[in-house]
């Protein structure tokens, strides 16, 4: 570990607010619109992050933790990827499994606090947002099964490192199915189109969003900062995937993050723009996909 | 000798045939007194020294077989009133016919087995379709005490190949022989008497109520 | 001497039985003397008595486990009678406890008796004996199964002498030796002629079969058990079966020296099995306690002759199970029976709660079962286990694997009724008092089977692997 | 061995306490906890002593039966166990004492608590056992005790209903395990362990021998599709006999895998195969199936039935290990089975406790008639909490630990040819564990959280101190584990190691230094987290905390019935995965609700069972009361055994 890996890390985490900016502008330019500016989510966030709360009376801690430990495992989660192409803060055999339970204690936590509401509308989003995370998950580590194969490395670190260098020409196909996979599941992970709508006003067509109906102030602001970087984690794992740039001088690598993050959240937005939000009953169907496509990434890379 | 054997073992085939065929009670009755009596004269026949073995052997034989059995039989007839016809389950020529399966069916048999002595080839079919109309008389008839009687046969053909080792096997055990016949018979006839009691009729048809 | 004062004690005392005016004196006389049968028995371990009356009368390691077998369930049953007798009456009381004392002068005459004819008498003594004692109620139902009763061992017995009169003829083409004395047959097994030999196996097979309760001669067994007092039909499924068994083990033990076993094998074996699936059907959906216990003594007597058919390990086992499922018919029978009592005279109803109403007789029953049902540590356990891995030592597999399922089978049915007489819902919430007699008996041969489970005394052991080792088997 | 069972003796005493002191029932549960805390800490001493590295020991006793010595011993393998065993046993049994006490007078509660002590004897019995007769007796007490616990409240029809599916499932197994040992030991009828391995067969008689084992071992352990009488009887039991149960009983069906494995050797490969898929359609269906039950229990049974799948397929990851001659990955695979045993143990065990406690509180154990209980049983739902996370596998807890070894194990086949497709394995695991966390979100949500739904979950108080303490004890060896995992690694690679036949050092090397990154996740997690709180709570002691009902979106009165319910939580998942959900859906003019079918049970054993039934019925005219017949049947047994003798013969006439 060097320090380019918390530069990295600095540069993502800050980076994060922006990444649903920039998709949002996208989408908003394609429609014809002007749109929100792209810095508008830090604006929120300090807003937020000034102002008062209100509670329901029947939340109890688990209600205020959830916003806390989504924030807390998302940073965590981001010092396992290894941002500036060579290594990660932490690094282990099998750290990926980390980085997903880690992200997926961040959504218990949110669930729950959901729950304690009592309200339907948040039990119906945290059912939504368990059952669209189930299908994701699969996907996700097929992914990881498929960097491993090629890689032969167990950690995050390595598989995302040189050997994928190497790995590339030998099984683009393969490669190519896996980031492909990765980027459906980013889209589930990030709840945007065509799983999630983050622009509706419907409550009953939500999932993420309706989850978080009764938090505020600072909690609403972790909440709404810690979704953007996880969204942002999955980007860099993506470019991570694409783009293995152990290779380059720090710099560089750090900048192609920098600027593979902002062609993701364009991606996204195009992504939003021309395709319509699937009925929630296709979204199985739709993450099902992704985790065929990594299967088939696996498989060509077993044959091989 | 031999010939008065056969003649003997002859006239037992015809007493099984004879309560195969017959219609009446009585006659059932009387065609196994005559069996038995059969019974106790071949021992003599078979062993013409007349050891005071064979004598006792023949004495009794008669005695249960012939006297007591029989008397018995009618008792329980006249105690439980029963009606006199025998009921068979299957017609009586089918009896007979199947009677006839049955000696020839023994004969059969005992051809394919090695006997001891030319003098008592007849011994061991005739005692082998005693034992099978026996069986068929217990299966095909629906009164009490007609199987009683068809038990009796059954015993008597047991008895007949026993006649084989009168000299050899004791004397013990041929009284254990006769007194199980006897006391067989004997709880039988008790039996058939409450049986008679209970269901007004020795019909053992209405015996069914036990079942799975 | 001792042989004759084990035969002379039951018979004298079944006269002074019947002699003896009180209900009360007649049953603690029928106590004392099982006792003092089963004290002479006890003398027989440490004293193995001399063959009398020319070889006759001796005993072996297996006549001596059988005797000890029955004599001890013997007094078991016999002491429960004393509590028994004072809450049921039977009918003919006097001749009760007579009848009871002959059936024990009978059954000790199979065992110790090394002659096929004397064992045969001894056979027709024991189904004689017990007949009036089916036959307690004097009514229909009870009438009906003594008929049957009467009627299916009768012609049984009956070809069973046929079958011993064919010995004696195998025996008479090779003269020398006593005729029919079991030691003589032994030894001269090589000259009897193998074709009347084979024919005196079938025979006496189907007999002594029909004696056990081997499926299809099976039949009467459910109406008798199901209709004689619980006591008495411990004493048939533990004492009358065991005798029988011994009788075809001793026609086994001459054939095996005769060196037919390929011919008598699969014939054991046969019915072994034929009586394990009708046991599994039969006891499928059965509702009445005491048919339930008809069919599992059809599911043992199969086990027995499937471990002697089976050879090697499995003749161990198959003694072993012997003595196992006496105590254990024991055990369920009384236990039955004290249910019954509970719940009056009468036809039986559908028994269940027995927990609450009766404990001591309803965990009896729950002990009972797991012990019937061969689950470790009870002594069926060990036996069944010797029988399958005998199956498995023959190569059998596919024997070994229709026992196994079979049993699963048979465990199903079994315990879905026993569970529900034992913890099904009480019809009458009122607990019934138990007497001691009542239950110390099963308790005690509860606790006989469970030892044999953990503990098999080195006597035992040595005269049950005599026992394998005469039938063609070996211990392991 | 002396302290190991000096120490089962003991909690065999205690369990004779309550029934001493019957006047005195506060004395009696103090003597009743004590002397079992202490008997279990006795009896576990010698088992620390092996994990830590000592030697391995053993006694012989004589035995009176044939089939060779009555071998006790301790290896790594039953220590393991034997540690999980106490463990849960004691924290069970204490927490018996206090979760009965109310209903003592109604029914008998001091004959529970004796055949809990003996129960737990018999568990630890059964892991020392070192020979055959002695396993398959405390193989079957166990079993049949727990069959007398499990229908403690058999007045009620479902309790005996569920109880005897258990017993004839149990018993079945039994008959299986029967089949195998006979097979096995026949050669030499000595049936020590040591015999045993000494005679282990190749080919079709390993073939043979694996088989039984999978099915007999499998009935215990309760893998799909035999896990059919689990949901049943955990569901029936007294609740800490759950905890008993789920905790450790059902793991002596991986005990026994794991034990024959040893003694047998490196299993077929399509063994491992199978063990591998089952592991994953156990793991599947388990928690699918768990998703949608009303029942708390029934729910946490079917988590069982997940973990299970968990734990086999770390089994069969390492039965391929040890098959194809890779004794790291088996031991990597063996050591992450005995370890989520180890920890599945513990959180599935302190999740019943809670459930047991809701049931205390409320007297139900519905879920959707529950809700709102975080407020009255703020402990109990902490502890809960813990034990749910650590079941969904969750870092920094324990569950974590063991998943993430299990992964190791299947990541680390990519390195081995013939084994390379279980990497597959890893999308079923992710499944789950996305599953899993579902369903314990719809269960914290539903019962603790949000408003109470009936009037019975608002009366609810918090549980009694005796309910609580073994609940904490068990969350804080899920903490203490999911913070310190090198603590337990080690030891279950070790034991790993000793059942792959190698392959210590080469696990250990490869795993090892990954430990101490996760106690550092672990802290970090934990102090950033508190970190936040703290700065959080500071930022907003200065401002406006407003307190008002939650946002109905506009609806202005919302009621406690309008909550989502846990049948509409999971409702989504149940419909994606369709009829294998098993989820009946029942429109009714005025109701409309869904319930949860046993598909194996009511599908494939009851109608098995019919089957079977019909076949027997079929036969049954035979027995239809003519003596006629009867005879009948005599003489025609007699002609066909004549006519046998005739073709035997050929008519020898001399």
């Amino acid at each position: 570990m060097t320090w380019s890996a918390p530069v990295a890390l600095a540069v993502v985490i800050g980076m994060a607010p922006l990444i649903p900016g920039i998709a949002a502008k996208t989408k908003a330019r394609l429609a014809g619109r002007r749109g929100p500016p792209v810095l508008q989510l830090y604006r929120d966030l300090g807003r937020l992050w000034h102002k008062g709360v209100v509670y329901s009376r029947v939340t109890t801690w688990v209600f205020r933790m959830g916003p806390v430990v989504g924030v807390v495992t998302a940073g965590l989660a981001a010092c396992l990827l290894p941002l500036d192409g060579r290594g990660a803060l932490i690094t282990f055999s099998g750290d990926f499994v980390a980085f997903a339970y880690l992200l997926a204690l961040g959504r218990f936590a949110l669930v729950l606090a959901a729950l304690d509401t009592g309200s339907s509308f948040e039990g119906m989003g945290a059912s939504r947002e368990v059952t669209v995370a189930s299908f994701a998950e699969p996907a996700l580590f097929l992914a990881f099964v498929a960097l491993v194969l090629a890689t032969d490395s167990l950690s995050l670190g390595g598989a995302l490192g040189g050997p994928l260098v190497q790995a590339w020409p030998a099984a683009t196909p393969a490669l190519a199915m896996v980031t492909a996979s990765l980027f459906l599941v980013l889209l589930a992970e990030g709840a945007r189109v065509p799983v999630d709508d983050p622009a509706t006003h419907l409550e009953l067509t939500m999932i993420h969003e309706v989850m978080v109906l009764d938090h505020s102030g600072p909690d609403l602001a972790m909440i709404l900062f810690g979704h953007a970087v996880k969204m942002t984690l999955f980007a860099a794992l993506l470019i991570g995937a694409i783009f293995p740039r152990a290779s380059l001088p720090v710099l560089p690598a750090i900048g192609i993050l920098v600027a593979g993050l902002v062609v993701v959240a364009v991606a996204v937005g195009i992504v939003e723009s021309v395709m319509a939000r699937l009925r929630l009953t296709h979204v199985p169907q739709f993450l099902t996909a992704a985790s065929a496509l990594a299967a088939l990434g696996v498989i060509l890379l077993l044959v091989a | 000798m031999t010939q008065i054997v056969e003649l003997l073992l002859l006239l037992v085939a015809l007493t099984n045939f004879v309560v195969l065929g017959t219609t009446r009670l009585s006659t059932c009755i009387r065609a196994i007194a005559v069996q038995g009596a059969l019974l106790g004269l071949l021992p003599l026949a078979l062993y013409p020294g007349g050891s005071l073995h064979t004598w006792g052997l023949a004495a009794g034989t008669i005695l249960v077989k012939a006297i007591v059995l029989p008397r018995f039989l009618r008792w329980a007839i006249r105690e439980a009133a029963v009606r006199r016809e025998v009921e068979p389950r299957l017609g009586y020529v089918a009896s007979l016919l199947l009677g006839v399966a049955a000696v020839a069916a023994a004969f059969a048999i005992s051809r394919q087995l090695p006997l001891l002595e030319q003098a008592r080839e007849m011994l061991v079919p005739v005692a082998l379709a005693t034992v099978i109309i026996g069986l068929l008389v217990l299966t095909t008839r629906t009164k009490a005490l007609v199987q009683v009687v068809g038990y009796i046969m059954l015993e008597n053909g047991v008895y007949l190949f026993g006649l084989i080792h009168v000299e050899r096997v004791p004397f013990l055990v041929e009284v254990g022989v006769l007194l199980d016949v006897f006391v067989a018979v004997f709880i039988m006839g008790i039996v058939v008497f409450h049986i008679s009691r209970e269901f007004d009729s020795l019909d053992t048809t209405r015996l069914t109520e036990l079942t799975d | 001497m001792l042989l004759l004062a084990l035969l002379g004690v039951p018979a004298v005392a079944a006269v002074v039985a019947y002699a003896l005016p009180a209900p009360g004196a007649r049953a603690a006389w029928l106590g004392l003397s099982a006792s003092g049968h089963l004290a002479l028995v006890a003398l027989a371990w440490f004293a193995p008595p001399a063959p009398v009356f020319a070889g006759w009368l001796a005993l072996d390691a297996l006549g001596l486990v059988v005797l000890s077998t029955v004599s001890g369930l013997f007094a078991v049953v016999a002491w429960y009678a004393v509590g028994y007798l004072r809450r049921a009456s039977p009918r003919g009381g006097r001749a009760f406890a007579s009848c009871l004392l002959a059936f024990l002068g009978a059954a000790t005459l199979v065992a110790v008796s090394h002659h096929f004819a004397l064992l045969w008498v001894g056979l027709e003594g024991m189904t004689l004996a017990v007949a009036p004692l089916i036959f307690h109620r004097h009514d229909r139902r009870s009438l009906e199964a003594v008929w049957k009763y009467l009627v299916i061992s009768s012609v049984g017995i009956a070809l069973a002498l046929l079958g011993v009169f064919f010995l004696a003829t195998a025996q008479a083409v090779a003269p020398g030796g006593r005729p029919l004395v079991l030691d003589d047959l032994v030894s001269g097994a090589a000259g009897l002629q193998p074709a009347w030999l084979k024919a005196a196996f079938i025979f006496l097979l189907v007999g002594f079969g029909a004696k056990m309760g081997l499926a299809p001669m099976h039949t009467w067994k459910p109406d008798t058990y199901g209709e004689a007092p619980p006591l008495v039909g411990g004493l048939m499924a533990g004492a009358l079966t065991s005798c029988a068994f011994l009788g075809l083990a001793r026609v086994t033990q001459v054939a095996v020296a005769a060196g037919i076993a390929p011919f008598v094998r699969p014939l054991l074996v046969g019915f072994g099995l034929l009586s394990l699936i009708v046991a599994a059907a039969f006891l499928i959906g059965q509702t009445d306690l005491r048919r339930l216990l008809a069919y599992s003594s059809v599911e043992h007597m199969g086990l027995l002759v499937l471990g002697l058919g089976l050879g090697g390990l499995g003749s161990y086992g198959a003694v072993l199970h012997l003595v196992n499922n006496a105590c254990v018919k024991g055990v369920m029978f009384l236990a039955v029976g004290n249910v019954l009592l509970s719940a009056g005279e009468g036809p039986a109803p559908v028994l269940t709660g027995a927990l609450r109403r009766t404990p001591a007789s309803g965990l009896l029953l729950l002990v009972g079962l797991f012990a019937v049902t061969g689950s470790p540590p009870f002594g069926l356990f060990l036996s069944e286990f010797a029988i399958v891995s005998g199956a498995f030592q023959g190569g059998h597999y596919v024997i070994a694997f229709t026992v196994l399922a079979l049993l699963a089978v048979i465990f199903v049915s079994l315990s879905a009724r026993i569970l529900d007489a034992v913890y099904g819902p009480a019809p009458a919430a009122a607990r019934v008092a138990e007497s001691p007699w009542l239950v110390a008996g099963p308790a005690a041969l509860a606790l006989v089977t469970l030892m044999l489970g953990v503990f098999i005394p080195g006597p035992l052991f040595r005269a049950l692997a005599d026992g394998a080792q005469v039938l063609g088997g070996w211990a392991p | 061995m002396i302290p190991f069972f000096a120490g089962l003796a003991t909690i065999v005493v205690a369990g004779l306490a309550p029934a001493v002191f019957r006047r005195r029932p506060a004395r009696a549960a103090r003597a009743f906890r004590g002397l079992f805390v202490l008997g279990a800490a006795a009896a576990a001493w010698p088992a620390a002593r092996v994990l830590a590295g000592g030697a391995a020991v053993e006694v012989r006793l004589r035995a009176a039966v044939p089939g060779g010595d009555w071998v006790f011993g301790i290896d790594p393998l039953a220590a393991f166990f034997l540690i999980a065993i106490l463990l849960v046993g004691a924290a069970s049994a204490c927490y018996g004492a206090a979760y009965l006490a109310p209903e003592a007078g109604r029914r008998p509660v001091a004959v529970v608590h004796l055949l809990t002590a003996l129960e737990v004897a018999f568990l630890a019995v059964l892991v020392a056992a070192r020979s055959v007769i002695p396993f398959l007796i405390a193989w079957e007490m166990m079993a049949v005790l727990a069959y007398f616990l499990v229908v403690f409240e058999s007045d009620r029809d479902e309790v005996r209903r569920a109880g005897l599916i258990y017993l004839v499932s149990t018993h079945t197994g039994t008959l299986a395990l029967i089949a195998m040992f006979a097979f096995w030991g026949q050669p030499g009828g000595t049936l020590t362990f040591d015999a045993l391995a000494a005679a282990a067969p190749v080919g079709a008689g390993a073939a043979l021998i694996f088989t039984l084992a999978l099915f007999g071992f499998g009935f215990k352990a309760g893998l799909v599709p035999l896990h059919f009488w689990l949901p049943g009887a955990h569901a029936a039991a007294p609740t800490h006999v759950s905890a008993l149960m789920s905790g450790v009983l059902i793991k002596m069906g991986i005990y026994g895998l794991l034990r024959v494995t040893q003694l047998a050797g490196a299993p077929p490969a399509w063994w491992g195969w199978l063990v591998l898929c089952l592991g994953l359609a156990s793991g599947v269906l388990g928690v699918l199936w768990a998703l949608t039950q009303h029942d708390l229990k029934r729910l946490l049974a079917y988590h069982s039935v997940e973990n299970i799948g968990i734990i086999l397929i770390g089994l069969g990851v390492g039965a391929l290990g040890a098959r194809f001659d890779a004794p790291v990955l088996a031991a990597i695979g063996f050591g992450g089975a005995v370890l989520h045993t180890l920890n599945h143990a513990l959180f599935k065990s302190l999740l019943f406790l809670g459930a047991g406690a809701v049931q205390r509180a409320t007297g139900t154990r519905v879920i959707d008639r529950l809700g709102g209980l975080a407020r009255r049983m703020p402990l109990t739902w902490t502890a809960f909490l813990i034990g749910s996370a650590a079941i969904v596998g969750l870092p920094p807890l324990n569950g974590f630990v063991s998943e993430w070894l299990v992964y190791q194990g299947l990541l680390r086949s990519a390195h081995l040819a013939p084994a390379r497709a279980a990497l597959f394995a890893v999308a079923g695991l992710a499944l789950i564990g996305a599953l899993a966390l579902a369903c314990f979100a719809k269960v914290g949500g539903a019962v603790f959280l949000g408003q109470a739904r009936t009037a019975p979950a608002r009366e609810g108080g918090e549980a009694r101190a005796g309910l609580l303490v073994p609940m904490f004890a068990l969350a804080a060896a899920c903490v203490a584990i999911g913070g310190a995992p090198v603590v337990v690694v080690g030891p279950a690679l070790r034991v790993g190691a000793t059942i792959a036949g190698g392959g210590a050092a080469g696990a250990a090397a490869a795993v090892g230094p990954a430990l101490g990154r996760i106690s550092l996740l672990a802290l970090l997690l934990v102090t950033l987290a508190w970190g936040l709180w703290w700065w959080r709570e500071r930022l907003l002691a200065r401002r406006i905390r407003g307190a008002a009902e939650t946002w109905g979106c506009g609806y202005a009165r919302p009621d406690p019935r309008m909550q989502y319910t846990a049948a509409s939580f999971a409702a989504p998942l149940a419909a994606a995965y369709g009829p294998v959900a098993g989820v009946e859906v029942v429109r009714e003019p005025d109701r409309f609700h869904t319930r949860p079918r046993e598909l194996v049970l009511d599908h494939l054993a009851i109608p098995f069972w019919g089957r079977v039934r019909g076949w027997a019925v079929k036969l049954h005219p035979i027995q239809h009361g003519r003596l006629w017949a009867y005879i009948l049947y005599l003489l025609g047994t007699l002609l066909l055994l004549l006519l046998y003798l005739a073709l035997q013969t050929g008519g020898a006439r001399p």
